[in-house]
């Protein structure tokens, strides 16, 4: 159906994305979440009751209040955990580091990956050919493995753990930079600002980067969950962030010696980041739909 | 359809149930570790589980009794001295290896020089190279010449010199390198329990041996079989025990022991060891981070950290804070040295004495129990010092200590459970890599005590140097290590404080 | 005359909400007889497909029958359970499609695919199913029949596909066949074997045909009778004669002044003293493609040793079917793809000895617009930046651009507000004025339409033909003309080159091409056009479609 | 099979394909070349190896003999080629903690990770293609919102929790499943469970985005022009066309998998190959991490180099040209 839809004047591409997307269930669920939390994380001094690294040992795996226990306290809403510090200031400042690690980890390998796609799939030939060796390298290198035995042997920080990260889970991005590039390189609007005069970078700027931009924040958000994934995932074994820096998948490593026991402790940090990705995902799902070329005009 | 549905989820789970193959039930003691054991020769497997089934597959020449505080004749009959440097064994006469050759002085002199052979590179050199050399006096009767006078030769003769039949690794396998490879050869010795199968990395299964002679101190046999399992995630070795797939597991951390003795499934039970926690400071500066080449700060840090709570509230009842640079129950071990109380208010006064009144940051390296190091860290935050956690194996992080990079290393060592201070003080205080201070006077006043057999002579001289130690705050020594273990509730099983649980004592209930 | 095998009364199908109009077809009625091939034309969004997919049952779920009746063979097909629909469809209604490359499930072979039919309708032996398909390739003339029942639909070319589609429609003898512009993706000399093919089906079988087509050539070429369609409304019906020659709708009468007339009177240019602006020696291009991971690397010879000249005020007219290296030869004269040698001299600049580097500043100089309306504009960018670029690149003062920008907008007859808006918030033909506005705000010497008009509809073709011939005149601009269709050639054209294979095979004026072709594969282009008989009427000046 | 892999080659002639396949030859050596190259800089981003090897409580003098039997005394490129050299002809070194040869153990752990491997791809391929399918007709339905539902949980959930939680129910709780170990079938259980609920959310979207596109198709239209029925247009037409992508997912992902079974296998004490790195990893086993990268990169490239044959094999377009 080719039947021109009009629609009201000068609304811009991005403004009828934003449209569709206030009108997105997973967008709309996605977006409300992650900024709650993101609140949360930048308001975390103002909002935690206690300082979260205060330990008290003797005051230790105090249960939530809702638990029917003569040790809950409302002055402990969430609990504390095994050192006596305070659970749900814990939780608030955790939200802070599991954000920074996604979103750092997330944005190096952005950076990485997308150069690389983008230069592959505009540049083509020999260019591309030694990118895409470099992306079947990455590829083939086991992930967690790597990031296992690389944090294990540096020692495992915070940084270690971003940059780690980050310089091992670009290759997605490369992968659907590259074919988007590629796809938009075909089209005639590039063509005809080459033929324009327009300069190799202003082409790569103003014209490609833009179209594919829908593919990055999806890509994104999908990489951003996943960091934090891996992050959790080290943790288990150890190796994750370091405590006391409170991040959720530390806090879920501390924790899981006695899920069998005191379930919530793992619980409570377990449902954070569990929303969190959702959360993420759903965006990231809902970008996708909102910018899938066959939702738009 | 309903009863159909019904009928098939029946049959899935009886078809899924699980056998009962562990327990009482079938007569085999199942216990766990996070370790991968490939190697079944206690030589060249330098893990506590060999040592563990060092005693269950071999004897050595004597046991250390954790009860008298003796050593008990085990292969050996009877022994005598020839002053310090040589000592006498008369050996047993009915024992037998489990491949049914007799044991008698030719196995015994056998072992001792292959270990004493470099070409051998049996790794653990200290277990063995205080000893000069071995020799035949009869067909039961051997003499043991020592390099040193060592006050800890029974210790390693009880614990580590296990006794191989004369010729054992004669037939080891050549390797890709030219090299023999001594550790694939099939393990025999003259042990209570023998391999019966064994699959890397999974499990090791060995079997009662009923040809074990009778009246020794190991006792004779009771349970059929012993198996062995890796199972890394402790998660799942408590899943385990409670449904019956262990018997036995150790190393529980203290709340899931408390709770497991609340739900009255199995036994729990803590024990101490001969395992210390320490802090060593960076006293020379070459971490770069100097901090600590004040006194006062060392002295600062000692105060601020309450050990008393972390040893009850984590640890475990078994544990004490310790003040000496050494295990309480070691020989020479003594308390009676300067002590830090826990005095946040006396650790920010030194800290303002020292110039550090808004405190400082600095790197704190640890690699055991981190909840134990994590809780040290939050003291130190109490009194303003910001210690950045760096997490790390053993191996990095000793490389690190050596070359004196880290300004505090939170570290633990269990003097290969040698109930005396010559396997530990000496080790740390010698001027040797791991010494934080390279104080000469603790060097002088150890080495007195190691080449010493006078139990009053060595007393003095280690008291001398714990209490350099302890004056100067070149270590904080923090508390004993406590170790819980959870059992089958069929399970007759005792800890001892060596840490070498004596599977071979076992019985079902 | 027979009773109709189909016959629609006021079939009505709803539109989802949201979209401008309320329905999809509003109560049109008509009927198909047997042995009769009736054309139901118009231009895009006239609701003709979706009426024969109502027919057929196949509508997208968001559309919906809200009333009407269509009765096939005595029956009301939409009162049918799906069960009764699959057992009529494929054995007594078939259906070929516009689209022949994407028709054909890949998967399977053709063969396998045109003996299904017989598996679903008819309890037929193997031995007999194959004897079938075979008596079918034969039927609709393919060659070696054996060969090609084994053979995958990636190795036929689209005419060969669309005679599958055919044979596959036709395997039952059903009593209606519904083509939906079965020709239109094909080259002018495939549709005209198809269209031959059918007609000597149609008087075979016993099948009525319903043709959609948006092409008054084919309707001359092969219609009974007609039904034409505007905005989902049958606006006139009536026999091919009565339709084509004597239109009584005033949209008829300009849709069919709006078909590009054939060439017939010798209208030879005056000789042109102006200067060569273009001139092309000895251009080649070869592509070597590696398309699969099995398949050996191919060598295609794209442009083969083109040379030509193209003097300033001109339109250089270059006509050949789909592969025949047109668009190529105009990316290599603009250097968005490397030639791999040749000399190409672009008012006194040689574009092939340049760096790219060089180039850049010359490259105002030679400007193009493209086919495709939807992918020449950056989606993501407002029209007054995407058309200020050129100049901005080329040094213009920000002033002076914005006025050459509103200039052109007039000249394009576009509203200066356009700059403000983005490019989905035009029609296909209005984007291709803005395209061509962004090709001349750098003030080129040769502007190339390669297939500029081709995705329009007809109407919308020739107001653009218009415009770009009024342009030239007023710009004094040299232009390359780049098409499938010769009749559109022939009315912007001062010359044409005619190529295939790579190569040009004859040049020469557009009456001398028309009306006296050398070369056999020019003939076979000529005479491949749709319509060639009917002689178009001429409608007076108020019929057009602008006014409607 | 056969018969199509007849045509195949005689339609491409021997020639192309052996090019083809030399060609890929020579990327998988450069790939495997530069992973080596990395992974053994990598493990030297550590201090002493020795040290490690030594374990704990060992003296200085213990960790000098190991340092000069090991030969960690020599510059590292000189150990690099001479372990280049040696693992060309298979012979990856010692296992420095488990004393035998790495390739040895390493095979006999490969037997075990594949078996996971599988039943996982086996258990998410089972699931999650009748749930794409199903919610690609009706798009937008209950189910599909169900089957988005199971694919949106499965990618936010950590696996370890997912896989703890199902030890507690099934292992602890109801006793319907063993704990832990690799004996019988059921203790693969639930490893494969929680493994392959993982990429079971990539493989649904894949089929059901693949359903709706090859759904909306031109030749589905055309078979149900021609009267096919819509099982026979579901499961003949559509998803034999909509399969072929998803087969190249599930051969990397089975890749993926390998390498990234290390949290399964060590809950569920699995005693694979993850489990062998993980292991090694926190003993600085050099030799054998090295090795089961190595192998683990061979592996995949041989996966996705077996998924481009499927690929061939399932689709007439790049097959046959």
């Amino acid at each position: 159906m080719t039947t021109p839809v009009s629609t009201s004047a000068h609304t811009s591409p991005t403004k009828q994305v934003l449209r569709q997307a206030l009108n997105h269930r997973g967008v709309m669920f996605g977006a409300f979440v992650v900024l709650a939390i993101i609140f949360i994380a930048i308001f975390a001094p103002m909002l935690a009751p206690h300082d979260p690294y205060e330990q008290i040992l003797s005051r230790k795996l105090i249960p939530p209040v809702w638990f029917d226990s003569p040790k809950t306290t409302w002055d402990h809403i969430l609990g504390t955990d095994h050192l006596g510090r305070d659970y749900l200031s814990r939780l608030i400042y955790g939200a802070r580091i599991s954000l920074m690690i996604g979103f750092s980890a997330m944005l190096i390998s952005g950076v990485i990956g997308t150069t690389l796609g983008v230069c592959a799939g505009y540049f083509g030939g020999r260019i591309d050919n030694v990118i895409n060796f470099v992306i079947t390298t990455r590829l083939s290198m086991p992930v967690v493995l790597v990031a296992l035995a690389v944090v294990s042997l540096m020692g495992s920080s915070l940084t270690v753990v971003i940059w780690v990260l980050g310089l091992l889970i670009w290759d997605r991005f490369a992968v659907v930079m590259r074919s988007a590039t590629q796809q938009v390189r075909g089209l005639d609007f590039v063509a005809s600002a080459e033929a324009l005069g327009s300069t190799t970078p202003r082409i790569l700027f103003v014209e490609v980067l833009p179209n594919i931009l829908n593919h990055f924040i999806v890509i994104a958000t999908l990489e951003m969950a996943h960091a934090i994934l891996l992050e959790a995932a080290l943790s288990f074994l150890g190796l994750g962030v370091q405590p006391p820096d409170p991040s959720w998948g530390l806090m879920i490593s501390e924790a899981k010696g006695l899920m069998f026991f005191d379930g919530w402790l793992i619980a409570i940090p377990g449902t954070a980041l569990f929303l969190l990705i959702l959360a993420i995902n759903l965006l990231g799902d809902g970008i996708r739909d909102v910018t899938a070329p066959e939702n738009r005009n | 359809m309903k009863h159909l549905q019904l009928a098939l989820a029946g049959a899935l789970v009886a078809s899924l149930a699980v056998p009962a193959f562990a327990g009482k039930s079938d007569d085999t003691l199942n216990w766990a570790t996070d370790k991968e054991i490939a190697v079944i020769d206690p030589y060249f497997s330098v893990t506590r589980e060999l040592v563990i089934m060092g005693q269950m597959g071999w004897d050595g020449l004597v046991l250390f009794n954790s009860e008298t505080g003796e050593f008990d004749p085990l292969l050996a009959k009877s022994w005598t001295w020839d002053g310090n440097m040589a000592v006498e064994f008369k050996l047993r006469e009915d024992v037998v290896f489990h491949d049914g050759s007799t044991f008698d002085a030719d196995d015994v002199v056998y072992t001792v020089n292959f270990l004493l052979n470099e070409e051998n590179g049996v790794p653990a050199a200290s277990i063995y190279n205080w000893m000069k050399s071995a020799e035949k006096i009869d067909d039961y009767t051997v003499r043991i010449e020592l390099n040193d006078p060592s006050p800890l030769a029974f210790s390693y003769l009880s614990n580590e010199i296990s006794i191989m039949p004369a010729g054992h690794y004669d037939n080891a396998p050549t390797g890709a390198d030219g090299s023999k490879d001594y550790s694939s050869v099939a393990p025999v010795g003259t042990g209570p329990y023998m391999v019966a199968d064994s699959q890397t990395g999974k499990s090791i299964l060995w079997k009662r041996n009923d040809a074990y002679f009778e009246g020794g101190p190991k006792g004779t046999p009771e349970i059929g079989n012993i198996r062995y399992r890796t199972i890394s995630e402790s998660n799942t070795q408590l899943a385990e025990l409670l449904t019956g797939g262990l018997d036995w597991i150790w190393d529980v951390p203290k709340e899931q022991a408390l709770r497991m003795e609340e739900s009255g499934q199995v036994s729990v039970v803590n024990e101490k060891t001969l395992r210390i926690s320490y802090m060593a400071f960076d006293v020379d500066g070459d971490s770069g981070q100097d901090f600590f080449t004040d006194k006062r700060v060392r002295q600062a840090v000692s105060h601020a950290i309450n050990r008393e709570a972390i040893a009850t509230e984590l640890v475990g009842p078994a544990s004490t804070v310790i003040h000496s640079a050494c295990h309480p129950d070691q020989f020479g071990c003594t308390q009676d040295v300067k002590q830090y109380d826990y005095d946040p208010d006396k650790a920010r006064a030194l800290l303002a004495e020292a110039g550090y009144p808004a405190g400082f940051e600095f790197d704190l390296y640890g690699y055991r129990q981190r909840e134990f190091t994590e809780a040290v860290i939050g003291d130190l935050a109490a009194v303003g010092i910001r210690a950045n956690l760096n997490w790390m194996q053993y191996g990095s992080l000793l490389d690190l200590t050596h070359k004196g990079k880290t300004p505090i290393n939170h570290m633990t060592w269990g003097s290969g459970s040698v109930p005396d201070v010559g396997a530990i003080t000496p080790h740390f205080f010698s001027g040797g890599a791991d010494d934080p201070a390279k104080d000469p006077r603790t060097a002088e006043a150890l080495a007195r005590g190691d080449t010493s057999v006078d139990s009053a002579v060595r007393k003095e001289a280690y008291a001398e140097a714990l209490g350099i130690i302890a004056e100067e705050a070149y270590w904080l020594p923090m508390f004993t290590y406590a170790k819980y273990y959870a059992f089958s509730k069929d399970l007759n099983f005792t800890p001892t404080s060596d840490e070498i649980p004596r599977f071979f004592e076992a019985t079902w209930n | 005359m027979a009773d109709p095998v189909l016959s629609i009364r006021n079939l009505t199908v709803g539109l989802p909400v949201k979209l401008d109009r309320k329905n999809a077809v509003t109560g049109i009625s008509f009927d198909v007889r047997p042995r009769e091939i009736l054309c139901v034309v118009g231009e895009s969004g006239s609701g003709k497909s979706i009426t024969s997919l109502a027919t057929m049952g196949l509508l997208s779920p968001g559309l919906k029958v809200t009333s009407g009746s269509i009765d096939f063979d005595g029956r009301d097909v939409l009162k049918l359970s799906n069960k009764e629909r699959n057992a009529m469809r494929g054995d007594q209604m078939a259906m070929i499609f516009q689209e022949p490359m994407t028709a054909l499930n890949p998967a399977y072979t053709v063969g396998a695919q045109i003996e299904e039919v017989f598996r679903i309708h008819r309890t037929l032996s193997a031995a007999d199913r194959r004897a079938e398909v075979m008596r079918l390739l034969e039927e609709v003339r393919l060659p070696e029949p054996k060969r090609l029942y084994d053979a995958f639909p990636h190795q036929l070319s689209g005419g060969q596909r669309q005679r599958i589609m055919i044979a596959m429609a036709l395997a039952l003898d059903p009593k209606l066949l519904i083509a939906d512009e079965p020709t239109t993706a094909l080259d002018v000399t495939t549709q005209a074997q198809i269209l031959v093919l059918l007609k000597q089906l149609n008087e075979r079988h016993d099948a009525g045909i319903m043709f959609i087509t948006h092409d008054f050539g084919v309707v001359a070429e092969i219609a009974d009778r007609v039904v034409v369609m505007r905005h989902g409304e049958i606006v006139e019906q009536g026999t091919a004669e009565e339709v084509l020659n004597n239109p009584q709708h005033p949209y008829t009468r300009a849709l069919i002044d709006a078909v590009p007339r054939p060439m017939t009177e010798d209208t030879t240019p005056e000789a042109n003293e102006n200067p060569v602006v273009i001139d092309v020696q000895g251009l080649n291009k070869t592509f070597t493609t590696s398309t699969g991971m099995f398949k050996p690397a191919r060598t295609v010879t794209a442009v083969n040793n083109v040379s030509f000249q193209v003097k300033r005020g001109e339109t250089l007219g270059i006509v050949g079917e789909s592969g025949s290296g047109k668009t190529t030869l105009v990316r290599c004269l603009m250097r968005l793809i490397e030639p791999d040698n040749g000399a190409i001299n672009i008012s006194g600049v040689d574009f092939a000895a340049k760096s790219r580097s060089e180039l850049r500043s010359h490259r105002k100089d030679i400007q193009i617009v493209f086919q495709d309306p939807y992918g020449s504009l950056n989606p993501r960018r407002t029209i007054g930046s995407q058309l200020i670029q050129g100049a901005i690149n080329f040094g213009i003062p920000r002033k002076e651009a914005w006025d050459r920008v509103y200039k052109l907008l007039d000249i394009v007859r576009m509203p200066h507000d356009s700059v403000n808006r983005f490019p989905s918030q035009f029609s296909g033909g209005q984007r291709q004025r803005l395209c061509i506005a962004r090709a001349l705000v750098v003030q080129p010497k040769v502007l190339i339409a390669d297939e500029a008009v081709s995705a329009l509809d007809v109407s919308i073709q020739r107001e653009v033909l218009h415009l770009l011939n009024d342009i030239r005149d007023r710009l004094g601009l040299t232009v390359i003309f780049i098409t499938h269709d010769l009749r559109v050639a022939a009315q912007i054209c001062n010359e044409v080159l005619v190529m295939q294979y790579g190569s040009v095979v004859e040049r020469g004026g557009v009456s001398q091409i028309f009306n006296a072709p050398s070369h056999d594969y020019t003939k076979a282009l000529l005479s491949a056009q749709p319509g060639q008989n009917w002689d178009m009427p001429v409608f007076d000046e108020g019929d057009t479609l602008a006014k409607i | 099979m056969g018969e199509c892999h007849l045509t195949f080659l005689k339609q491409n002639g021997l020639d192309t394909v052996i090019a083809f396949f030399i060609k890929r030859l020579v990327t998988a050596l450069l790939v495997v070349l530069t992973v080596s190259a990395m992974t053994f800089s990598m493990t030297f981003l550590t201090g002493d190896p020795a040290i490690a090897v030594a374990g704990e409580n060992a003296t200085q003098a213990d960790i000098v003999r190991i340092r000069e039997y090991y030969g960690y005394d020599r510059p590292i490129p000189v150990q690099f080629m001479s372990w280049l050299g040696r693992a060309a002809q298979g012979d990856f070194g010692q296992s420095l903690y488990l004393n035998q040869p790495v390739s040895i153990e390493i095979f006999a752990r490969l037997k075990t990770t594949m078996t996971l491997g599988l039943s996982a791809l086996i258990f998410a391929l089972v699931l999650a293609i009748p749930l794409g399918v199903v919610a690609a007709i009706r798009p937008n339905s209950l189910l599909d919102r169900f089957a988005l539902t199971v694919a949106v949980v499965g990618q936010a959930m950590p696996s370890f929790w997912f896989a703890l939680t199902m030890m507690l129910w099934f292992g602890i709780n109801w006793r319907i499943l063993p704990v832990s170990g690799t004996d019988t079938w059921a203790h693969f259980v639930m490893p494969s469970i929680a493994l392959g609920y993982f990429i079971t959310p990539g493989v649904m979207r894949l089929t059901r985005a693949g359903m709706l596109e090859v759904l909306r198709s031109d030749y589905i239209r055309t078979a149900r022009a021609k009267g096919a029925s819509g099982f026979s247009i579901l499961f003949k037409h559509a998803l034999r066309n909509a399969i072929i992508p998803v087969v190249s997912l599930a051969a990397v992902q089975f890749g993926f998998m390998l390498g990234g079974s290390i949290v399964i296998e060590t809950i569920f004490a699995v005693n694979g190959l993850g489990f062998l790195a993980w292991e090694s990893i926190q003993r600085a086993d050099l030799p054998m991490m090295q090795a089961i990268v190595l192998v683990l990169s061979v592996f995949y490239i041989m996966l996705t180099f077996l998924a481009d044959v499927l690929n061939a094999w399932l689709d007439p377009r790049i097959r046959i040209s």
